[in-house]
């Protein structure tokens, strides 16, 4: 448009309005939408800093801190407020313009001498968002400056990672952050022949508290001793109690500098602790091991049955009832699931355990997809899918977003989507029940008190799927489908 | 308004000490930073003794934002016929996508566009710029969403970093698309806080929007414009029926569920009724100086103000006006009153603490005092020195006034004024709830509203009464 | 109609099909509904030896008899079977007309002699049907004969009680045949002095297994040992692990001869063990408490803190911050119940419990009903609800069935409905999202697994409420009121 | 029917021995009554030698019902347009209320009435009779339903021995009413199952109902009654749509989805096709003696068995009839065959048990068949010598046949042919599925359905499937 035109203001019609709604869910439109090369439409990943806050926060008396633009932390903050309807506290040192030309040196000492003053932290794990990335901060020598001038003490740990948002995703950033962490706290810890005896179980990025606190449950009743790197159950899940705790718990810090003498370290994500795990596999005692996140019975069983190796111990009776009672909820209710169909979208972890899950009950995983990941990803997960005949029809869609989906639910549709609250549009528009399973859920309540992981969580899918089906044939079916049992 | 009558217990001395105290917690140079940010209300004096829009002081834990959120989150994502890229990594477009309830006719993805536009800037990106990726995208957009009536395009911090020139980019796509693109450049690093990003935005409308459209009616001496409403859980549904019914012609809404052509021919109305003055007075003094369109400001929360408000609305129009907008005040008045009858017994001689972003804590007295609750606290994340101004007579003598409050400061005053509810943001929410004290988020009216005109106030008086009295409060202690 | 006239086949029109459907819906036809003197239409209660029978199936080794005809033991298994999808052994004597004729002795006697030989129980409660009520056998003489002529040895335990099905209804069957085990078991058991240190529980009537184990894992972490009676969860909710076991757990008979010598009994629901308890009262040592059901957060403060104070144990911490959590959830989740109007319907200490935790969450209790109860329940109903502005609108029914619901329902609507699978007729008329607690649910799969009572039962309340009203508003909202966020 | 081929490794030798064993586990005199209800198949036999329709042997754990059951389960409860009362204390109406799944069209409460009914009998009823209730109670329904076409009085069993007489009332109350008031003495403590209370509701059929109607319309050659079909999971709306097609009226359904006054006229038609012998033969019987019409026994289960009786059907007709039968068979031959294709695969080989009713085991044989799952073992609940007779043909040779069986017994059974599914009731579901046994319900279609005629086998085919090669009971044995 030139300067001078002045147009005269419109109004599309009605019929135009009708014909592009009924145009963007054709096969036509889904060839043009999957032809995107730049543009990205409600994807479901978000950036590396939220990520590692949700590690930083999850130490015993840590301050997550951030180094970049204020409005960042504030992102953060919010996304966690909303998905746990918790407090999160952060801080950060608030770069503005002359951050961009002198770098964030002086914003680094004030801000963690503040930082320090007002919440007296035991921890301040530093990260960074943008800003200081593109002009490059060396927050290695900004840090011990901070320290060598007073600013803060010099015995207060300040692990801190490079989060860049323009580099993989949240998974990524917890990933760095969980390394920096570790690599800072176990310095100098590890002491030949020692071993603690405990397990360190590291849950990966998991916006389900109700997980961890699962898999306490599991150890305590294996009787194995552990360190949960990073516990955010109780940080993220506190009581309501008449007085606020800036710091309600986590992971204690002196358990941390020890895990590198643990027994055995778990972790239960393998692509949101990489580095970590490759970094902990060149320094820590005792067995490391990567396994998938325990969702479904199979899964459940093999990070039971490889503790009680590890350990020595035998999986109690109490929890092979438990197995027992699992298994019958899904053989009493195979008939409500078998064959049905689910899209899945979520992060790479997630998304491995959900396709087993539903593979278990008979399911079918029809579309798969992760709006931020790698070939390695698409690989595993055919071979998981290559395991059962129920993922013969199952498409992968890699670095694919929630309007890709859209389309994949409009033209190919399926019974059920599983995914987190932004599926809900596309949910919505293909008339199709989402299933709200991952990070984050902002429109229900409790989801994240309710694991979905073990024997417990595998139940708890089941419900809530069996039930939901069972409830809209309830309300959809005519009278004479109406009926007392189902 | 005459001054407010004291507050039982709150006095100049007390909250003098509390902030004196408060501060006492704080490294020294923090202190002198902050110590001009919080004072005791003093209704008389000529313009309010606190400092305002300053940089955040670093480490104290701020609940600011940054001029992107003020830009996409507050002007921009509210206008619903756009498509408005995050021109930048996936974050903030991530974090914004539909987290400020600005709710919108339409049909999503075909006429109205409630969805996350983002390029997901990669590291390559950052390496060799990002204004190709925006040309193509743009394309990508027009032809998935042919009914956009227009493009923004946001930057977000590297954007502004490596040296991407947006507006190029943008003045070529215009040409090419045939449609508004527009530039804005609000990178998060600009400024101090949301506030700059509300600047920034005017003046991108100002240069790339306003004058390009006029109406396609004859243009009437009742059209007026209703400026700075964004449509927040519905805010402008109930708003701008009531100009329509004391017979004005409400021809364009910046920005809530607002159309980018209305918006554009906005120079032609008679009138500017602003609403969120912190926000978009720019547009309106640029209006006035450039076509001569008088604005005024109003407020919609509760009877009183409203009433106030149509009346010195009716005032700049003649008879005509004068009778209906008094036909619609006596229509509302018995409503209004069974509404105050249902609520404020519950709620008689309770106190509130506000902290919102530029108007609210201002604007909603009204409506707390027309349910009989006192604010003993009001500040602001991102207000000026002119919102302050108008902020002092509307408080009693020796209320606590604090701007860009931290977590830190808040907690104790909290602590010590110990009022009834607490409205603020999310941030703070859980924060204060954990202490079993009622709260309203009063950004996004708590996933409830609309909260302005009669409809508003019926459910905000609803909702206040809900978070006070709900029995779940009586269960924080535990008995043992 | 006279035998002669032959009439021809009519189709009833259209037009007054519609009439009498709209009128049914009227407030004229509900007083004629609530009118009714004689005919009971779709009642919320069964009959008296369905639940002597879960009694009699929760203890070890226990094989329930049936001394009637062959269907009512039919009918009793497959509701079991139906609301928890588990085997429900149970065996009758299978009276015909002869026994109308001669009495069931005979049938008794072969019955007894099958059912020991072929299953092998630890102990066979006796309960009645119908019949033998009606022609008055005397199973304590037909009992003492089985024995005396060699049908089942002296000494089996044969507990025995009278459960005609036209008086009171399941629960009281429940209270006779728990009173008649345990007097039975615990004869001659009351040793002078002697304590066990156990407190014993009775639950009451309860379908949900989940509950039971909701107490055994408070008691546990109480460090309080106990004996439940009769534990329905290791009955009802046993593994599927390749092997059927006729007798999978329940009450061992020894501790329940024990509990005599308990160091405290508590009935956990008022109504359904009246003579239990008024027995319990009489004969056995230490204290003796009937309390409410502990549904919502008060409920379960005073179950814990009498535990503690009865046994001289503090509440743990883990069960502080366990209440602290479900508080949260409650303060969090406040205003999508708050001043929601619910119509409740069930059992009568299930009824007390739903409401109380309605009125904690701020919700109305609008439509109490009961469809067999006492007077009794209705003033201390009314007591309930005065302790709450939210009960101030409530009204009581009682000895109405779920057809006077459907008119409640249809001229004084509410927003939702809680009770069992039956009242989903009149929530699918009304149009009002029914949410399943109680018993039976036999169209909704797990539901029996997950507690309703103690903090963690409260959560799951309110998640289940809560998220269904999230739903209904996400299903049915204009595309301008649909939201991210909720 | 030819003779099935024998089944790998079943023998008469193995079955006898495994009833042998089995015996041996119960009392002498337990022995002696069960014994002859237990058997090896003998295809060929003039008669099946299995006893049957005898007393339930006390104690041993029976899945029978009783004569209730039979009435107001099987017959009565089907026919939509009456208002069926169960008679007597609360629970026989509460057990039986929605969980035979006899779905019917109509309004609920309105036009049908798939709701219970009772009178709820006290102590007092016990005591001083409930005539007079049952009085009063049959108008208060005729005042609340008022489109009812009449009343069933279904009794339990005090009402028999308390001296009531229902067949007064019903009369008076007939005259009254002006409306059928049907008495049907079916207390559950007569006769050995739910059979007696299958007969006693064909003998009140026949004493109150039957030819006290006419159609309204001129009767056809081609007017026939579906008999015995009582519309489980939709089974009347996927079979009768197949007499249809072929060219036949289907003038009254007995009773599923059934109309009373269609039912009372059923004296006119030409042919009553009946599928459930079991329970309907007697009226079959009756109207053949009564009215000349001749009956006949067709089964709609699985292809096989639905082309045999189109054919058997038609042949009962002219040309027309015959020629659009095979039209039929040749339309859905190709539908059919795809559905095996599909599932045979993977249940080609597999064997199952069956204990049901009445009718289903030899009745669903043919449509296991041709899925290429063959049948070693079946029994009935309630049957009697000429459903056993009709049994024996179609079992191989050796397979066991077992009446009344108790689940003592059956679980013996099961254990040793080791079935890949067993298809019996809602007693026995869980039993088998604890031991990881995959089972269907063949009374209920396990909550599926329909199962009869073409659009049923495609269902039948899929939930055999689902049952058999559900992963889930891989799952069953744990690895620790």
């Amino acid at each position: 448009m030139s300067e001078c035109a002045v147009k005269k203001v419109t109004e599309t019609p009605p019929e135009e309005i009708e014909r592009v709604k009924a145009w963007i869910n054709t096969d036509e439109y889904k060839e043009k939408n999957f032809a995107r090369e730049a543009l990205v439409i409600n994807p479901a990943h978000a950036c590396q800093p939220l990520g590692a806050q949700m590690v930083a926060t999850a130490f015993e008396g840590s301050l997550p801190f951030v180094h970049g633009s204020q409005g960042c932390a504030s992102y953060f903050r919010s996304t966690f407020n909303r998905h746990y309807r918790e407090p999160a506290a952060a801080t950060c040192d608030a770069m503005t313009e002359d951050g961009a030309v002198f770098g964030g040196q002086n914003n680094l000492f004030e801000g963690l001498e503040n930082a320090y003053a007002l919440y007296q932290p035991k921890m301040i794990p530093v990260y960074t968002t943008c800003m200081p990335e593109v002009i490059g901060d060396d927050l290695t020598a900004f840090i011990t400056n901070a320290k060598t001038k007073g600013h803060i003490p010099e015995n207060l740990p300040t692990p801190y990672a490079n989060t860049p948002s323009f580099n993989g995703t949240h998974i990524n950033g917890y990933d760095s952050m969980m390394c920096a962490i570790l690599k800072y706290l176990t310095e100098g810890q590890n002491v030949e022949g020692k071993c603690t005896g405990k397990l360190n179980l590291i849950p990966g990025f998991d916006g389900n508290t109700g997980n961890i606190r699962e898999y306490k449950r599991l150890l305590e009743a294996m009787g194995i001793p552990y360190t949960v790197m990073a516990d955010t159950s109780e940080v993220f899940d506190t009581p309501c109690d008449g007085t606020y705790k800036l710091y309600p718990g986590g992971t204690r810090l002196e358990d941390a500098a020890e895990s590198i003498n643990g027994k055995a370290t778990i972790a239960l994500q393998r692509y949101s602790t990489v580095n970590t795990m490759k970094w902990i596999e060149e320094t820590y005692t005792g067995e490391k091991l990567v396994m998938p996140m325990p969702f479904g019975i199979q899964k459940t069983d093999e990070f039971l049955m490889k503790l009680s190796e590890l350990f020595g111990k035998p999986i109690p009776a109490e929890l092979k009832a438990e197995r027992g009672r699992a298994v019958d909820a899904m053989t009493d209710a195979h008939q409500y699931l078998h064959g049905r169909k689910f899209a899945v979208a979520g992060d790479p972890d997630y998304l491995f355990g959900i396709v087993s899950f539903l593979l278990e009950m008979g399911a079918i995983p029809y579309h798969i997809l992760c709006s931020r990941t790698t070939k390695k990803f698409e690989k595993e997960m055919k071979k998981l899918l290559e395991t059962s005949p129920f993922g013969a029809t199952s498409k992968i869609y890699i670095n694919k977003d929630l309007w890709h989906l859209r389309s994949l639910l409009m033209t190919d549709p399926v019974d059920g989507i599983i995914g987190d609250t932004h599926a809900k549009w596309a949910a919505r528009d293909a008339k199709i029940p989402l299933f709200r399973i991952g990070f984050p859920i902002i429109d229900r309540v409790n989801l994240h008190r309710s694991p979905v992981v073990g024997y417990q969580g595998t139940v708890n899918m089941l419900t809530m799927l069996a039930n939901k089906f069972l409830d809209i044939k309830d309300e959809t079916c005519e009278d004479q489908w109406f009926e007392m049992m189902r | 308004m005459s001054e407010r009558k004291p507050i039982p217990g709150i006095t100049t001395e007390r909250t003098e000490k509390l902030i004196k105290d408060t501060l006492a917690g704080m490294p020294d140079k923090a202190q002198k930073k902050r110590a001009p940010h919080l004072g005791a209300n003093e209704p008389t004096a000529s313009s309010c003794a606190v400092k305002s829009n300053k940089k955040v002081v670093p480490g104290v834990m701020s609940q600011r934002g940054c001029a992107y959120a003020g830009a996409k989150g507050v002007v921009w994502g509210p206008i619903r016929d756009m498509v408005h890229v995050s021109h930048g990594p996936i974050g903030c477009g991530v974090y914004s996508w539909g987290t400020r309830r600005n709710l919108m006719q339409g049909t999503p993805g075909v006429s109205s566009f409630p969805l996350d536009f983002t390029s997901d800037f990669q590291e390559r990106d950052i390496v060799y710029g990002g204004d190709k990726k925006l040309e193509k995208l743009l394309n990508e957009a027009n032809q998935l969403f042919p009914l956009a009536k227009g493009f923004s395009v946001l930057s977000e911090c590297p954007v502004g970093l490596i040296g991407d020139d947006i507006n190029a980019v943008a003045k070529k796509m215009e040409a090419e698309l045939g449609k508004l693109v527009v530039p804005c450049n609000c990178e998060g690093f600009r400024g101090v806080s949301q506030s700059l990003g509300h600047h920034i935005s005017n003046d991108s409308i100002r240069d790339h929007i306003i004058g390009r459209f006029e109406f396609a009616e004859e243009i009437g001496p009742y059209d007026v414009a209703l400026i700075g409403d964004y449509n927040i859980g519905g805010d402008v549904w109930a708003a701008k029926p009531i100009l329509e019914e004391i017979g004005l012609n409400v021809k364009a809404v910046w920005t809530g569920d607002g159309e980018v052509e209305k918006i554009g021919a906005t120079h032609q109305v008679k009138l500017n009724l602003i609403h969120c003055y912190r926000s978009m007075n720019y547009m309106c003094k640029v209006m006035e100086e450039k076509w001569n369109i008088p604005w005024l400001e109003y407020n919609f929360f509760g009877p009183t103000k409203i009433e106030a408000s149509l009346r010195a609305i009716a005032a700049r129009f003649d008879e005509t006006i004068q009778k209906k907008a008094e036909a619609v005040i006596a229509k509302y008045q018995p409503v209004m009153q069974a509404v105050v009858d249902e609520y404020r017994p519950r709620l008689e001689g309770k106190t509130a603490m506000l902290f919102v972003g530029g108007l609210r804590p201002r604007h909603t007295i009204g409506a707390y005092e027309d349910l009989g609750i006192q604010i003993t606290g009001a500040g602001y994340e991102f207000a000026h020195q002119d919102d302050y101004d108008r902020t002092s007579p509307e408080m009693a003598k020796g209320t606590l006034i604090y701007d860009d409050v931290s977590e830190f400061e808040l907690e104790k005053f909290v602590e010590e004024l110990k009022p009834d509810l607490v409205g603020s943001g999310i941030k703070e929410k859980y924060v204060f709830q954990k202490a079993g004290i009622p709260f309203r988020q009063m950004h996004s009216w708590d996933y409830s509203g609309p909260y302005h005109g009669y409809e508003g106030f019926r459910i905000f008086a609803r909702d206040v009464d809900m978070a006070i009295n709900s029995p779940t409060w009586k269960l924080v202690k535990s008995p043992f």
